[in-house]
């Protein structure tokens, strides 16, 4: 393939439409903001499974801080009708995702299963992706990090660890998503199972809120969950088509 | 007028001169380094010949890096595992004994790595296995060497190409091999 | 080249060597860095490398006892995830629990038996061996007189509390105490006055359909935080589309008052009133046909709405609407915890809710008030939970010099108790202390023998959680790794000192792995034994990682005679003149340090806190309103003075707290237990006044008042997140309970459908 | 001025030249050396300590990531333009007051592209592997992102540097020629080889004329594609208050103005310290400032579009957007550039203050703190005020950032420094161009047309 080639399908197909219909897989997220109660579980369970660093109270203070999934907190009214609503943010995997284009190395794209992929040791650090994104969910290692002996053992062999200069987000686990798909090789299936993959958030969730799975088989729990009537999506009138769909809050007062 | 560059140039000999040879240095250098001190062949605790193993005796790779079969790596075989021959086989030979005094001291062997892998690559072994790749490919003709060492260079572009040619399914997607 | 002067040749070689020089070190730094492989001598049967070995056990980080199961490579421990099959968290597991790793790979994690080799509190220990460390130990024990031994360790349950009970019973004293700062006596009281029940019942939050939650925090921690977050999410829309409203009455809004669909503050203190008139309600409306209806009408007559709306500050409309709404619902289950438990009258006030749950008639019933059936084993240790009372015995025993030898274990009261309780200075009349904990906190730091144990993922043990589930519930927690250090598990290490001092008939065994299989072979013949011998049934629970029985509580648990008559709330007090000490403080346990003893993990000082964003810190919770009286605002440090202390935190303005109440988190503050919690914040037990419940001894932590005094300077209020209101940008979107029915949304034009097979759109057509 | 009135000889413009280039006095020394040792100290010592310890050495948090590395840049870009762009567009309107400082100011171009360029690779996390930005063929099937604005970027600079350097080369043959014939030494070898043997011969003279008017024409789109292309790499984005359809335009005309004041600064250094009073004069102020008090108002015009897009568009992001840039955490900043780029070239209007030469370099000057302000508050504002509150987090650049601001422009200094010295920094020929032969009595008549 030459340049001129690789120039105008990296150009077109992306863009078409349904492009990524004729792949396996489109990995989804919804997010139950009637059920999730802020607890962070989701949070420290992410920490432990993808090696994100412990950046320390000075670095916090800069505005550094690493957590690839979020609370956000926002509240309404006042006292005594205050109202506190939680809701996690992390990477939307954006099938029109702003960050794929504007990275001059590809160090970020969409790969065939609708995930968008940071390739680590590929960047160059212009932090440009950061700028695009509008939700912003994806984090640079402003320095080198390091775990005070023995915390290093807990590392997450299936998991590399992020030099500085480099940006990182959330990745769906795909170590997991990996996993599975090896497994079903074993086993001669073609297709990986719905449940049987999840990311370390889902998995944890404690109120179960959190729902993840492979929306091109509407038999699966992601996809019944996410044509319920309070999906959205997060900055939907942005467009970028996430694959994290919220389901709204309930007021059970209001109609 | 001077307009002809020529004397210019003959003042400028000698300084291109030292630049020339300068240059030639620093490939002598980096040549002589990769020459007389190649990491790509280390000095092992015992000098294990492959040669002898998987060439004279034919003894199949995954006898002994069992688990090449069923994980991400291939594994290196248990000091029990070779005392499992060298019981009885050749035990009198100097490096063997080396290794009975490894067991004996239920000690581990620290073999030094020749074929290693940046930590941000996903490879596994299972995976190349059975789908019938020759661990030669990889690994180079293991079973004529005496002191293993690094042949083939193990680099993206060799994954790659190998990929291409055998149409590997997402065989050219990033996160196929990078974590 | 052939007129190559002298100079020009020493030039050239010059030029050459250089470059020879620059070459060789640029191959040199392009090298490839040497790595080891190392083999097993002998490989463990289940281990294969790059393969993951997943092993089951049980969470220490808390008391509620969830089931774990650890992610293992290459014998590491890699990560903690909840046991699916565990019935009390169902594979899910909170903040806290993830962290416990960090206990095990702690960087300040003690490596072995030390002796105090200087004046206690100085830190200063020195290594020494196990038998050097047993044996001082051993003979400081047997020098002993009676009961001149305390033991006071965490709340544990199971084996390891009845191997507890044996020791001390071989030693002749009855002084063992569990102790848990968080432990829940006023609960526990209530249940014993108002169903004669000594253990605490299951509350069945997920199928319930109203719950009125009176300051329990459950989604956070009370009882079993993962269990009702459970319950919570599916009683949201588990429930065959019927969705259970939440109601929290609370002065300050918890994580569990955010998720509710109603919170109301109320007074602390006075929720018992608030439940009574309702209550006196829900009997007056005739909600209520009970053939005692009457005794009811008669105990409650005095607590009118109007009376509770004056005390409690919540409207008589509101009231009444809680009532109905109460009473119509079917299951209704109310809780009580939080300030309306650790107050002066927590347990008048928790006997009023759980009167509730009997008007409503949901005792035993799916969806209410489930009791459980008698632990299988360990149960003694209920009645063994130190609480104020009990712990001001102690302390005045040490000061009477009554005390020859203190034997701590993995528990903290140095940190835990209020200052006033003078716990601090009774330890140093102590002539010995032994310290079984894996870390130096605040009570090791003035041990003098550290014998310390393994984490909860090296050691054998076990567990009956407790609340149950409503049928017995029994989980090992065997050793996931093998230990980092030279530690032993804390039953070997009361193995060995029953060793050395000749308990040996009555204490046989030589390892915890023993004493928990003579227990489970008990427990295996207790049932009817299924077929296969023990070792198969041990097997299976050590992979499964649980048991349980599927036995329920046959008698029907009624209210103990005279607790009608007996209804009253008496008023709450409060330490301190409102004059000299204008606010209440609300003490609340961190999300993410439970009661301090996460303070020390780096992950959980990374884990913002849920409602204010805040890491690295304490704070002080004030109301809007207050703080603008005040010329306060965010990052202002005060000085929150109480009768017996003051400690200094910045203010943080919170929208959801009374006007006269301040909140303080608690887990930070230690001056020990390592890098990552020394100096750092404040701790708001230390000033609490030492006001206690006098029906259960419980420490009354939200009876303080305190007065608050700008200092002047500003605190860097280390917080995640900016700008915590919406701006009408939709980002948190909701809908309303009617109008969320209906299929296939859309918004924005971008239908979120997946496309459905063709045989599919038949069915739905 | 006295020297003006004396009457200029073709033999003057060589030795006023030559002089220039040979003769050095120990105020030069004296100056380079400062100007070495602060880049030194203030560019390539912190810049080290930051490859050494990461980006994090900046101010930049998230989501404010890029900082005063990436404003620097487009302002070194900005300043590079209406050097060469400037001297084009004159050449091929064949303007006569262009020759005496068309060279400097291709000179400005020259090295604040190349600052540009190490800005960059001060910006970059891992600088080391900026080659990956280049599309070279490797086993790898690897390519860059041609999608990426950034990319168009790195080809865009590549290109208009080559070209400026080339268009100011060209023309400076023939000069290199003369010096060449008047030098001797090791300068007499190193013009020898600059000049590439020029004669002078009628076909020489011919073939330059026509290749650097070519060349003229070539560059002029060049250079506002350039900055248009910069502006894309924050237009493209959809950041509320970066995502502007005017952007384009507003850095090109940002980018001709601040280059502008540029021009008149350096021209008023080369007059006084060396002494070119004959040849740059009042009158090329007097131009320059027209020319500065047009992109002034244009700018302002530009400025106030934006703010009526924000307000206009109703939605809440550009809205609070806009709140903040007026009257937030950086509004001060806001108002100094308001000030020092909107109003005070106003002045501009009066001939007295176009024709004085120390006001009109205060002015530009400010023009150009000005200038550097906006390309800041464009990042700032915008990106800590991005799409959700909960990320709002202020920036402020650290001492690092700072410091490599100062060496950036001590770079620029010491660059410029040695070009004086290497360079004939005013066209020989071109001024002679301008002159009658015979000489007669009076003036040139180049410094008598306006």
């Amino acid at each position: 393939m030459n340049i001129w080639d690789r120039f105008v399908s990296s150009w077109r197909e992306f863009r078409k439409d349904g492009y990524y219909d004729e792949f396996d897989y489109a990995w989804t997220m919804t997010i139950d903001l009637d059920r999730c109660t802020g607890c962070g579980a989701c949070v420290t369970a992410c920490q432990a499974e993808n090696n994100i660093p412990i950046v320390g109270e000075e670095q916090l203070g800069r505005g550094r801080e690493m957590q690839w999934i979020r609370i956000e907190r926002y509240w309404e009214g006042e006292y005594p009708n205050a109202r506190l609503k939680f809701i996690p943010m992390l990477c939307q995997q954006c099938d029109a995702a702003p960050c794929e284009t504007v990275c001059p190395v590809t160090a970020t794209y969409h790969n065939q299963d609708g995930l968008n992929a940071q390739v680590y040791n590929r960047c160059i650090g212009t932090r440009s992706c950061a700028v695009y994104c509008p939700y912003t969910v994806r984090y640079f290692n402003y320095n080198d990090h390091r775990w005070d002996a023995p915390l290093e053992q807990q590392l997450n062999p299936d998991v590399t660890v992020r030099e500085k200069g480099v940006m990182e987000k959330c990745t769906f686990c795909v170590q997991r998503i990996r996993q599975a798909k090896d497994q079903a090789k074993d086993d001669g299936r073609r297709r990986v199972r719905d449940g049987e993959v999840q990311p370390a958030c889902v998995q944890t969730c404690p109120s179960e809120a959190l729902v993840f799975g492979d929306r091109k088989d509407a038999s699966n729990r992601v996809s019944k969950s996410m044509n319920d009537a309070r999906a959205y999506r997060v900055l939907g009138e942005l467009n970028t088509q996430p694959s994290v769909i919220y389901l709204k809050k309930v007021d059970a007062d209001a109609d | 007028m001077g307009v002809s560059i020529v004397p210019t140039l003959k003042v400028l000999k000698p300084a291109a001169r030292i630049v020339l040879v300068a240059l030639v240095g620093i490939a002598v250098g980096y040549f002589a380094n990769a020459a007389f001190f190649p990491g790509t062949k280390p000095e092992q605790p015992i000098a294990f010949s492959h040669r002898i193993h998987a060439g004279d005796n034919e003894i199949p790779c995954l006898y002994c890096h069992v688990q090449a079969r069923r994980s991400i790596s291939a594994g290196v075989p248990s000091v029990n595992k070779c005392m499992g021959c060298h019981a009885e086989v050749a035990a009198d030979r100097p490096q063997v004994a080396l290794l009975t005094n490894y067991w004996e001291n239920r000690e581990p062997i620290s073999w030094i790595k020749v074929h290693d892998l940046p930590d941000f690559v996903h490879f596994t072994h299972k995976r190349h296995v059975a789908a019938g790749i020759e661990c030669q490919t990889c690994h180079g003709p293991v079973e004529t060497m005496e002191v293993v060492s690094r042949e083939a260079p193990v680099k993206m572009g060799l994954c790659l190409d190998c990929h291409r040619k055998n149409e590997v399914q997402y065989g050219t997607d990033c996160w196929t091999c990078h974590k | 080249m052939a007129n190559v002067d002298r100079r020009e040749f020493l030039r050239l070689v010059g030029a050459g060597g250089v470059g020879a020089g620059a070459g060789f070190m640029l191959a040199e730094s392009i090298k490839h860095p040497v790595e080891y492989l190392i083999p097993y001598p002998v490989p463990p049967e289940e281990f294969s490398p790059g393969i993951a070995t997943w092993y089951n056990s049980v969470c220490g980080m808390c008391p509620a006892g969830c089931g774990i199961s650890v992610r293992t490579r290459e014998g590491r421990a890699k990560k903690i995830e909840g046991n699916p099959l565990h019935p009390v968290n169902q594979g899910k597991l909170c903040a806290l629990g993830h962290a416990g790793l960090q206990v095990l790979y702690n960087p300040d994690r003690l490596t072995g038996p030390m002796i105090q080799n200087g004046e206690r509190g100085a830190d200063e220990f020195v290594k020494t061996t196990w038998e050097d460390g047993l044996s001082r130990t051993a003979d400081r024990l047997a020098a002993a007189r009676q009961d001149g031994i305390y033991f006071l360790t965490q709340g544990v349950r199971g084996h390891l509390a009845n191997l507890f009970e044996l020791f001390m019973g071989e030693l002749s004293s009855d002084r063992l105490l569990h102790y848990d700062f968080a432990h829940p006596h006023a609960l526990y009281a209530a249940n014993k006055r108002l169903f004669g029940e000594h253990q605490l019942p299951y509350y069945d939050i997920r199928n319930t359909r109203y719950l009125l939650s009176f300051g329990a925090d459950y989604l956070t921690n009370w009882l079993s935080p993962v269990h009702h977050s459970l319950g919570f999410g599916h009683s949201r829309h588990g429930n065959d589309g019927v969705r259970g409203r939440f109601v929290q009455i609370e002065p300050r809004m918890s994580i569990s008052g955010a998720a509710a669909d109603e919170w109301i503050p109320a007074r602390p203190g006075t929720e018992g009133f608030l439940a009574l008139s309702v209550a006196h309600r829900i009997v007056a409306d005739g909600h209520y046909e009970g053939d005692d209806a009457g005794e009811w009408r008669k105990a409650l007559s005095a607590w009118s709405p109007g009376r509770a709306a004056s005390l409690t500050g919540v409207s008589e409309a509101t009231i009444s609407r809680l009532a109905r709404e109460f009473a119509r619902a079917d299951p209704a289950l109310a809780i009580g915890g939080g300030a309306a438990a650790n107050h002066t009258n927590g347990v008048d006030n928790l006997v009023a809710v759980s009167a509730l749950n009997y008007l409503v008639g949901n005792i035993g019933k799916p969806g209410g008030v489930v009791f459980n059936p008698e632990p299988v084993t360990g149960a003694s240790a209920i009645d063994r939970q130190a609480n104020y009372r009990t712990m001001q015995k102690l302390v005045e025993d040490a000061r009477d010099g009554k005390i020859d030898v203190l034997i701590v274990n993995n528990t903290n009261p140095a940190f835990s108790l209020p200052l006033a309780s003078g716990f601090r200075e009774a330890m140093a009349a102590i002539p010995t202390i032994v310290s079984l904990s894996s870390f130096i906190d605040e009570t090791t730091l003035m041990a003098d023998v550290l014998l310390p144990s393994h984490t909860y993922l090296e050691g054998w043990a076990d567990d009956m959680p407790e609340p149950g589930v409503g049928f017995p519930v029994g989980a090992i927690s065997q050793p996931v790794v093998a230990p980092l250090y030279n530690s032993r598990s804390t039953g070997d290490i009361v193995l060995d000192l029953s060793g050395k001092l000749g308990f040996n008939e009555a204490i046989p065994w030589t390892s915890m792995e023993d004493v928990l299989k003579d227990g489970w072979r008990r427990i295996y013949e207790r049932g009817a034994p299924e077929p296969g011998d023990f070792d198969s049934f041990w097997r299976d629970v050590l992979v499964s990682g649980v048991w349980g029985e599927n036995v329920r509580r046959g008698d029907s648990v009624t209210i103990a005679p005279g607790a009608i008559e007996g209804m009253a709330v008496s008023e709450p007090r409060l330490a301190g003149e409102s004059g000299d000490y204008p606010f209440i403080l609300h003490p609340y346990l961190s999300s993410s340090m439970y009661d301090g003893r996460g303070a020390n993990l780096p992950w959980m000082q990374e884990l913002p806190d849920p409602m204010t964003s805040i890491v690295y810190g304490t704070w002080v919770e004030m109301n809007p309103v207050t703080a603008k009286e005040m010329g306060l605002t965010d990052g202002d440090l005060v000085t929150v003075t109480s009768g017996t202390g003051s400690i200094e935190a910045p203010v943080v303005v919170f929208p959801a707290i009374m006007p006269d109440v301040v909140a303080m988190p608690i887990g930070q503050g230690h001056d020990a237990l390592g890098r990552y919690a020394r100096n750092r914040g404040a701790n708001p037990i230390e000033i609490l006044a030492p006001e206690t419940d006098s029906a259960s001894g419980n420490l009354a932590t939200s009876a303080t008042r305190v007065a608050l005094a700008p200092t002047g300077r500003r605190a860097t209020l280390v917080k995640t997140g900016g700008e915590s209101r919406q701006l009408g940008r939709g980002i948190v979107q909701s809908t309303g309970s009617r109008s969320s029915r209906g299929h296939s949304a859309k918004l924005n034009s971008i239908p979120i459908v997946v496309e459905v097979a063709e045989s599919a759109v038949v069915e739905s057509a | 001025m006295q020297t003006e009135e004396k009457q200029l000889q073709f033999t003057d413009i060589h030795d006023d030249v030559v002089r220039s280039l040979v003769v050095t006095g120990r105020n030069y020394y004296i100056a380079l050396g400062c100007a070495i040792f602060v880049t030194l100290a203030c560019f390539f010592f912190p810049w080290f300590y930051q490859l050494y310890y990461g980006i994090g050495a900046a101010g930049v948090n998230s989501p404010t990531v890029w900082g005063t590395y990436l404003a620097s840049f487009i302002f070194w870009i900005g300043l590079s333009h209406s050097g060469t762009l400037l001297s084009c567009v004159l050449h091929i309107t064949n303007s006569q007051w262009r020759k005496a400082m068309y060279r400097s100011a291709e000179a400005m171009t020259l090295f604040s592209l190349m600052v540009a360029a190490t800005m960059v690779m001060v910006h970059l996390g891992r600088p080391w592997f900026i080659h990956w930005a280049v599309p070279y063929p490797n086993q790898m099937e690897l390519w860059p992102n041609f999608r990426s604005p950034l990319l168009f970027d790195v080809m865009a600079i590549t290109t208009y540097l080559t070209g400026s350097s080339i268009f100011i080369y060209m023309g400076s043959i023939p000069d290199f020629a003369a010096v060449r014939d008047r030098t001797t030494g090791w300068r007499h070898h190193m013009y020898t080889l600059l000049s590439l043997g020029w004669r002078g011969t009628d076909t020489e003279w011919h073939r330059l004329g026509w290749a650097y008017t070519f060349l003229a024409v070539l560059i002029i789109p060049l250079a506002v594609s350039v900055h248009s292309i910069v502006s894309w790499d924050f237009a493209m984005s959809i950041v509320p208050g970066l995502h502007q359809t005017i952007f384009a335009p507003y850095f090109v005309v940002g980018a001709i103005y601040s280059g502008t004041a540029g021009i008149v600064t350096v021209m008023f250094v080369l007059r006084k310290y060396m002494n070119f009073e004959q040849y740059i004069t009042k009158l090329h102020f007097d131009n320059l400032g027209k020319l500065l008090l047009v992109l002034s108002l244009l700018w302002s015009y530009i400025n106030i579009l934006e703010l009526f897009t924000g307000w206009y568009s109703g939605t809440s992001t550009e809205y609070e957007q806009l709140k903040y840039k007026l009257f937030g955490f950086y509004a001060p900043l806001y108002w100094e550039m308001i000030l020092f780029c909107g109003v005070a070239p106003l002045l501009l209007i009066s001939n007295k203050f176009r024709t004085s030469f120390v006001p009109m370099l205060a002015l530009s000057i400010a023009i150009n703190i000005g200038m550097y302000t906006e390309r800041f508050l464009i990042i700032a504002t915008t990106l800590s005020r991005q799409y959700l509150p909960e990320s709002w987090r202020v920036y402020v650049p650290s001492v690092v950032e700072l410091s490599i601001i100062v060496g950036s422009v001590a770079m620029f200094v010491t660059l410029f420094l040695i070009f004086v010295k290497i360079f004939p920094s005013v066209s020989i020929y071109e001024v002679k161009e301008t002159m009658k032969i015979p000489k007669r009595e009076g003036v040139p008549e180049w410094q008598t047309t306006h």
